[in-house]
């Protein structure tokens, strides 16, 4: 089954390692993931809150090229793409009127068929009836996953088993071998809509997410998403401001921490280029039981 | 066929059948529903293309009842007006076995219902292409269009009823048409009372018609009868969802409702 | 008897001569279901020419599946008022209608003439001509020739025309024929009688009348009846397109206060045609059926009016659902 | 002809709803076009189509069925199966291209004088501007009765 | 040959004033069939229905046609009239010109051709009307009321007290259902158990029921006045007859930890057991899901050794017992949605978060706190608690857009109870609306919010988590400065949904009774049958047809109870012969009928049956479908919906609706 990869922007810059790291498990694992030739942005954070059409074509000119390369699924990793793709999907599929407009806009036809998998769905799908073969550390420690807004909401597009406490997070932190705390922040705000203009609300939202994790003894907080990775690892020291203790428990994906479990190298899976030092975890590999 | 005629002899030697239903072809090589009640027998049967004819419209047949323990040679159509017929609590007293040639051209035997439905679902057919082409070509026309082109047929409607004398569905006892207390359909083949009768007999069978298109195929005024229930089949299909003999269950659109049905040509 | 030849391109102008006489001219049509059906044309042009046989007979000009018999309207003062319509009926002219058809007619004038003639099926014959077109070609369902008939055969006709090449032969047969002839006589040449044979259609022979006169009287217990009807599915389609059958149902249509009183086709393979009011069917199943249908045909006609009364069109055999053959049947049961 | 015509019109309404429905026009006195004559059913659920088919053959110019609103069937679910009755009904007329603008189907509860009223009114003039349904009377010429009909329908009238 | 008479009024001016009454007399006179044709100014007055009556007589009349008002108003006066005349009242027939005629249209030439065209549809019917016959049923007059909470209590005690039998059937061991679990009832705060009990223990004692706790519905045929039931009696393993309910035997019992239904979970019983002190009937019975005698195969027995009259019987099996009732009362309750069902507050995670028949039971002096508020966890006063009245209702996404009506109460109720046992406790209401629509419901919230203190926010919480011991409940004060407030509790008493039981379906089923997409049961109709269902001779009480307080419930159950007395009140139950029959005829036909039972699935009264037609040797000959009169109410939706007609509706009949159109349009309109 050909697999086709959207990254976006944030893949490419701030989140490398997400893209880095997810690659990185893919390749063990023996999964070739094709690029989409010539994607474009997806219109995050600025685009649906101009010009709805814009907003639905810019993603669907993705699912165009993607149609076009003969692609019946696509993994978008990063959840503010996965929202926007899987958003314009649905606008495609719920209305010829508005398929045929966009076919217009983009000069191309567009379906909005293929399936659009967020990382969690690739991770089960593809890489967990294989994973236990190359996992060979384990990640012993207590971690906080955290979900945020975009892989959590809407819940009818986002596909969650239980969208107000998500657990497919820790079903892979727990493949990976580290121990999932049970905490009351996965889903709350990180602030990233504001990350530009009010960085001090964004500050104020993250240090309770961060607050929470580690109050409850967690070592590392998990995401799967680039701009709740930002958020709290870039952040670090506005956010301790706000603490009445600071913390330096590191951020990383959970493909980072997957990796991890599977022998690739800190490097290789950009552990190296966070802001917080993610030595802590790294040196938790293959740790006794906590 | 020999396969066909070994299988045929099989069963009416070890009593699992005391009549075989099947074809046998007259001088000009014709296929003629042949009723088979000794082994013997059996070398004449044929099984091709041509074998159209509905025989599950004989399962009505006294005689055939009579012999309660009956094989029937059938085409998927057959099957499928067998299954819709058992889902109207037809057919109970008889058991039956069918004989089937797959689209492997291979013999295939069913002995039960459930065998049955689970063939049928498999090799479940698609509406016929010409028909289809006809539907479209009727539904593009104007309304004045249609009228003309049914009025035109109709006209030609000599009420022979072969279109209700082979159709395994229209079972009932006595026909509407042959009610007078009150008198519902004309007997005269005049036309109005030509479409009396047809609009009937289209409403009787929609939802019910397994499309075998038998009674166009037959109607000796060459009248594609058949494309009105087909043509119902496939609103009902599209409004309500549900195939003609496709389950043991039935599941007959006209007896069921859903409360959001739709309404809009309703003031 | 004369004989006489015109030219084929001349019986376009003949035919149009005929409508222009102001005569209704019922002829083959071809109707876009593929099927060929007599009807009442404005011209020439409109008629159908290669076919070996109509889809109905055309019994229908002087025996319509549906026959008015008569109006009939309630009047203010309680009365009823009855009127026939016999003196509506116009001058008709029956084309290409084949050998095996006129031979029906020649029964058909029988089965309703002789003795009490029936008022209605004699103001339409009395005003009907038939003008005939032997057969030059046939299929496997015809059969003419076993039932003391021909692709060439003049009975019942009043015109008979075969095609010769450029020409056509036409041989006068009545008086209402030479009238015909005589509204348009410059078309025509006379001629000697010529041999049609070379010109004809060879139907196969699968027995003749003689063989099995006898043996019919009796087939009546023979157990080939069964298998000769088990197929049968109890519809009417072989009499409704038989020139010969002759079975009516007489109706009312309407309401108190008005309405007609309609002759119509029936057929006796339909499971209710001897059904009593009481329930009861002294014909109980299919086989009683057909065996009387055919038993009609080659027995019983013969004894009641001295003629055979199939003419072997062999419609019976081609609309027949489940294809069953009549002249395989006569000989199953006469062997 | 048109201006003078007046359509026949028969409703088919069921008791409880529409046909209650009516009565309050009466006695709330709303005056409505005389063309419609109504012909009661216990229910919707009863009305068998056939008798749609027989009243334009014996002459109907339009025709209006009529009964109660959904879940509103004083048998629960009558007017249900009559709905989808109804919708294969008129699919069916419409592909023989029978004109069915000739039949209104509608809702009119027992409160509802004023609609039945409207209801009345509007059928009446959309089916006089249709003009008098001869297609169907004239079905039954058939080609070899070589006799005068008009002559003869005219005078059965 | 018919003789029709048709009686045309004037109804004064009514109709004369725009019909020509006489000219339609008249004519009318002159249509077939028609033997006698009059006008007179009051038809319905004596010497109008006099006039009637002598002119049957005296002209032989077969039928009559009363032009005049609508069927609605008079038919049943003019039936009589013409039953008086000796003739079968259903060969009368109205013809509506007043309503349908003279009050819609002008005078005019049309108004008076309409009327004429409306009589003589009906004199068409008329000639095809057939004489028809009032239906007759039997009744049973005894009533089975199914569920023994204060609906079901209340139903039986009316029917027995107005002198007829009453068997009530109860899941559970004891009767007495939710409200003998609650503490204190709104709005008068007086001890639920104090009044109900009382009505328990008549129930028990009372000479006309017959009580089957522990048992349970099994199947129910048959129809109005004459159903056929099968109870079954679960297994008691406890001889009643013999048990003197002395308690040593659940006070002995080893099996000690299994947790208590009647205190919502939050406390022990033990394998042998009654369900709380005060239960009807007060003996034990065991549970043999949890004994260990049953579970262990004979392991223990310490019940049998410790009992003094020996009344535990381990051999005892279920046992079904057939009963033949007339009516059915069905009480079968509600249920709650749990804290486990809603994410937000934590899946029911956390001890603390409980729902408002949890709380009912620590606020109860019956309850496994002895009345004290404690919470779950640790046992600890609370010295915050959180209310959230709507946990789940009124929530599309939670599939419940209903509003469960008691929660606004008993939240209020919940609070004050709290505050009145710690008076310096916080209690918080989190609220949508508050609806006190009752009668002093709405003194009593007040009394809440302005007596007792309780701080109502208006808003809703979006999730409740567990931090340094307490409970952070997140929500939103909608109200003024609208913005969102956590409150730092430490127990949270969600009033979650009011639903269905999960068994309501099959029960339904048994029934055939419908219910609607919430598994509610529903009534015959919304406004006018409240406590009606469409099934004839079953009734409802109580939460089981929607969410319901006490006092409501009572009301229904005494209305069902009512019905069901007026049922009882003749020996026979007399029907409308409007009813559908399936055609019957001499050998060989038998029926038309082909038995394709279609018509079986659009009949909304499962009226129609399954009749094995046999010849005389009795040999199966076919199926035919057989209408059962008595469920049967005349739709008529079986006749349309059969092919060939077998299947015909007396009184609307194919042959009167086919000649109403035949004589309607017969004659033109001009």
């Amino acid at each position: 089954m050909r697999i086709g990869y959207y990254p976006g922007c944030s893949l490419q810059g701030s989140g490398r390692e997400y893209s880095e790291s997810l690659l990185a498990v893919a390749e063990k694992c023996g999964i070739v993931l094709e690029e989409i030739n010539d994607w474009n942005c997806c219109g995050a954070s600025a685009a649906h809150s101009l010009n709805h059409d814009l907003s639905v074509a810019l993603p669907a000119r993705t699912l165009a090229l993607a149609e076009k390369q003969g692609l019946q699924q696509i993994l978008v990793p990063c959840a503010a793409c996965f929202s926007r793709l899987a958003t314009a999907q649905q606008e495609l599929v719920s209305s010829e009127e508005m398929k045929s407009k966009i076919a217009d806009y983009l000069e191309m036809p567009v379906q909005g068929s293929a399936r659009i998998l967020t990382v969690f769905e690739f991770l089960q799908e593809h890489i967990f009836p294989v994973a236990d073969q190359y996992i060979v550390n384990k990640l012993n420690h207590k971690t906080a996953c955290y979900y945020g807004c975009l892989l959590s909401r809407p819940k009818d597009l986002t596909r969650l088993e239980r969208p107000e406490d998500p657990m497919e997070m820790e079903a892979v932190m727990e493949k990976a071998g580290a121990t999932p705390i049970d905490w009351a922040f996965k889903t709350e705000c990180c602030g990233a809509g504001l990350s530009v203009s009010r960085t001090d609300i964004v500050a104020k939202l993250s240090a309770k997410i961060v607050e929470d994790a580690v109050s409850r003894g967690a070592e590392s907080i998990v995401v799967a998403c680039p701009m709740c990775q930002m958020n709290l690892d870039i952040r670090r020291k506005e956010i301790n401001k706000q603490m009445d203790k600071g913390s330096d428990i590191p951020v990383m994906f959970v493909t980072q921490a997957l990796g991890l479990s599977m022998g690739i190298s800190a490097d290789k899976l950009g552990l190296n280029r966070h802001f917080v030092s993610t030595g802590k975890v790294v040196s938790c590999v293959g740790r006794k039981e906590v | 066929m020999k396969e066909l005629q070994n299988k045929a002899a099989e069963l009416l030697e070890n009593g699992t059948v005391n009549l075989l239903i099947g074809f046998c072809q007259d001088v000009s090589k014709r296929p003629v529903p042949y009723f088979i009640e000794t082994a013997a027998e059996a070398n004449i049967l044929v099984f091709n293309q041509d074998c159209k004819n509905n025989l599950s419209v004989y399962l009505h047949k006294k005689e055939v009842k009579d012999a309660v323990k009956i094989g029937l040679v059938a085409n998927v159509a057959t099957l499928r007006s067998v299954l819709q017929l058992l889902s109207e609590n037809q057919l109970g007293s008889l058991t039956l076995t069918y004989l089937t040639v797959n689209s492997g051209s291979e013999l295939v035997v069913l002995g039960s219902a459930e065998e049955l439905e689970a063939y049928v679902q498999a090799n479940f057919p698609t509406c016929r292409p010409e028909d289809q082409e006809m539907l479209d070509k009727l539904n593009v026309l104007s309304r004045e269009e249609r009228w003309a082109f049914w009025k035109d047929q109709l006209s030609e409607c000599v009420k022979c009823y072969a279109c209700r004398a082979v159709c395994p569905m229209c079972y009932c006892t006595v026909c509407t048409t042959e009610c007078n207390q009150p008198q519902w359909i004309k007997t005269s083949a005049e036309t109005s009372g030509n479409f009396e009768y047809h609009t009937m007999r289209a409403m009787h069978l929609a939802g019910r018609c397994i499309n075998c298109g038998e009674c166009g195929r037959i109607c000796p005024a060459g009248i594609p009868v058949h494309l009105l229930t087909a043509q119902m089949n496939q609103e009902i299909e599209k409004e309500f969802g549900g195939k003609t003999g496709f389950s043991l269950k039935g599941g007959y659109a006209l007896n069921s409702f859903k409360p959001g049905d739709k309404e809009n040509f309703i003031k | 008897m004369e004989q006489k030849l015109i030219s084929s391109s001349d019986i376009a102008v003949f035919f149009d001569g005929l409508l222009k006489a102001g005569k209704v001219v019922v002829a083959p049509v071809l109707k876009q279901s593929g099927k060929v059906f007599f009807k009442p044309v404005q011209s020439f042009a409109e008629v159908a020419t290669d076919y070996i046989q109509t889809a109905f007979s055309a019994k229908e000009v002087v025996f319509p599946k549906v026959e008015e018999l008569f109006t009939y309207k309630h009047n203010e003062d309680g009365g009823l008022d009855i009127k026939d319509h016999l003196d509506r009926i116009p001058e008709t002219v029956v084309w290409g209608l084949r050998p095996c058809d006129a031979a029906g007619f020649d029964y058909l004038n029988k089965f309703f003439l002789q003795e009490n003639p029936d008022a209605y099926f004699k103001a339409r014959y009395d005003k009907t001509t038939l003008v005939t077109i032997s057969c030059h070609s046939c299929d496997e369902s015809c059969f003419c020739t076993s039932v003391d008939s021909h692709p060439g055969d003049t009975k019942g006709s009043d015109i008979l025309l075969t095609a010769m090449g450029d020409k056509f032969y036409v041989e006068v047969i009545t008086a209402k024929g030479s009238l015909l002839i005589a509204s348009n006589s410059t078309l025509f040449t006379s001629t000697d009688t010529l041999s049609k044979e070379a010109f004809l259609a060879k139907p196969v022979t699968h027995f003749s009348m003689d063989e099995i006169k006898d043996k019919i009287q009796n087939s009546y217990a023979s157990a080939e009846w069964k298998h000769a009807s088990m197929g049968c599915f109890s519809c009417g389609a072989c009499a409704f397109a038989c020139p010969t059958c002759t079975c009516f149902d007489i109706q009312d249509e309407g309401t108190q206060d008005h309405g007609k009183r309609v002759r119509c086709w029936d057929a006796c393979g339909l499971s209710q045609f001897t059904k009593h009011s009481s329930g009861h069917n002294p014909r109980t199943n299919q086989t009683e059926r057909r065996r009387q249908r055919l038993m009609h045909k080659f027995k019983y006609s013969v004894e009641n009016l001295g003629v055979v009364s199939c003419v072997g069109c062999g419609r019976c055999i081609r609309v027949c659902p489940s294809h069953l053959n009549i002249f395989e049947n006569i000989l199953s049961v006469t062997k | 002809m048109a201006e003078t015509f007046e359509p026949k019109i028969v409703a088919f309404v069921c008791n409880w709803c529409t046909y209650a429905g009516a009565d309050l026009a009466g006695t709330s006195r709303t005056k409505y076009a005389t063309n419609v004559r109504i012909i009661r059913f216990p229910c919707t659920g009863r009305i068998d189509f056939m008798l749609l088919i027989k009243a334009f053959q014996n002459g109907a110019d339009g025709i209006i069925v009529s009964g109660c609103h959904p879940n509103d069937c004083h048998y629960t679910s009558g007017n249900f199966h009559a709905r989808r009755r109804w919708m294969v009904f008129k699919s069916m007329l419409d592909f023989i291209g029978f004109p069915t603008e000739r039949i209104t189907f509608s809702w009119v509860s027992a409160a509802e004088g004023k609609k039945w009223a409207e209801l009345v009114n509007e059928t009446t003039d959309s089916v006089r501007a249709l003009g008098p349904f001869t297609e169907y009377k004239n079905l039954d010429f058939s080609q070899f009765n070589q006799i005068d009909h008009e002559g003869i329908a005219e005078q059965s009238r | 040959m018919a003789r029709i008479g048709v009686f045309i009024c004037h109804c004064g001016e009514n109709i004369s004033a725009t019909v020509d009454v006489e000219k339609v007399a008249r004519l009318a006179g002159k249509l077939s069939g028609v033997a006698y044709s009059v006008d007179y100014k009051y038809m319905c007055s004596d010497p109008g229905q006099t006039l009637i009556v002598d002119a049957i007589k005296e002209h032989k009349l077969t039928g009559i046609v009363v032009g005049a008002c609508s069927p609605r108003m008079h038919e049943g006066t003019f039936r009589k009239a013409a039953e008086k005349a000796g003739i079968n009242p259903y060969f009368c027939e109205m013809a509506n010109i007043r309503e349908h005629c003279s009050w819609v249209h002008p005078k005019s030439d049309e108004t008076t051709q309409k009327a004429l065209d409306i009589v003589r549809t009906m004199v068409e019917k008329v000639k095809n009307d057939t004489a028809l016959y009032p239906i007759k049923v039997p009744i049973t007059k005894t009533a089975l009321v199914i569920g023994g909470g204060i609906a079901g209590i209340q139903a039986a005690l009316d029917i027995a007290n107005a002198g007829h039998q009453v068997i009530m059937v109860e899941k559970t061991p004891s009767i007495g259902g939710h409200m003998s679990q609650l503490s204190e009832t709104f709005p008068t705060l007086d001890c639920s158990q104090c009044i109900l009990t009382p009505r328990m223990v008549e129930v028990a004692q009372h000479p006309n029921i017959t009580l089957h706790t522990f048992a349970e519905v099994e199947n129910v045929t048959g129809f109005i006045g004459n159903f056929d039931v099968n109870i079954r009696l679960k297994a008691k393993s406890v001889d009643f007859s013999k048990c003197t309910g002395c308690g040593s035997c659940w006070q002995k019992c080893p099996s000690k930890k299994i947790p208590d239904e009647f205190n919502a979970g939050m406390s022990f019983r033990t394998a042998i057991y009654t369900p709380f002190p005060q239960a009807v009937p007060n003996k034990p019975v065991i549970d043999r899901a949890n004994c260990t005698w049953f579970t262990k195969c004979g392991k223990c027995g310490i019940c049998a050794k410790i009992c003094p009259t020996g009344a535990i019987d381990y051999t005892i099996q279920d046992e079904i017992i057939n009963v033949k009732v007339g009516a059915i009362v069905t009480a079968t309750g509600f249920d709650i949605k749990h804290s486990d069902f809603f994410p937000e507050y934590g899946y029911g995670k956390h001890p603390d978060i409980i729902d408002g028949l949890q709380f009912e039971r620590l606020a109860s002096a019956s309850g496994p706190t002895g009345g004290e508020i404690r919470r779950p966890s640790d046992g600890k006063v609370p010295e915050t608690v959180v209310f959230l009245a709507c946990a789940g209702s009124r929530d599309k996404a939670k599939g419940i857009e209903y509003c469960s009506k008691i929660c606004c109460m008993y939240t209020a109720k919940h609070a004050m109870l709290y505050k009145h046992k710690n008076h310096h406790g916080k209690a918080h209401v989190f609220y949508m609306d508050i609806r006190s629509a009752g009668k002093s419901y709405e003194e009593f919230v007040r009394r809440a919010i302005e007596e007792d203190d309780v701080n109502y926010i208006r808003g809703r919480v979006s999730k409740i988590y567990e931090k340094n011991g307490k409970l952070m409940v997140v929500g939103v004060d909608t109200l003024l400065n609208a913005k969102p407030v956590t409150i730092e509790a430490d127990m949270v008493v969600l009033a979650t949904a009011v639903v269905a039981n999960e068994d309501a379906e099959s029960v339904a089923q048994k029934l055939h009774i419908s219910y609607d997409k919430h598994k509610f049961f529903a009534e015959a109709h919304p406004k006018l049958k409240p406590v009606e269902t469409n099934t004839a001779g079953i009734t409802l009480a109580g939460a089981c047809q929607s969410a319901k307080d006490i006092p409501e419930t009572v009301a229904q159950a005494s209305a069902a109870a009512a019905k069901t007395i007026i049922l009882f009140s003749g020996s026979e139950l007399t029907r409308e012969p409007v009813v559908a029959t399936v055609n019957r005829s001499a050998a060989p036909v038998f029926t038309t009928c082909t038995g394709c039972f279609l018509c079986q699935e659009v009949c909304p009264y499962q009226a129609i049956e399954r009749e094995e037609i046999r010849d005389r040797a009795g040999n199966l000959l076919m199926n035919a479908a057989k209408v059962n009169a008595g469920l049967c109410q005349g739709c008529g939706t079986c006749v349309a919906m059969c092919r060939n007609k077998s299947i015909d509706l007396q009184g609307f009949s194919n042959q009167q609706m086919l000649s109403e159109v035949m004589g309607l349009l017969n004659k033109p309109f001009e």
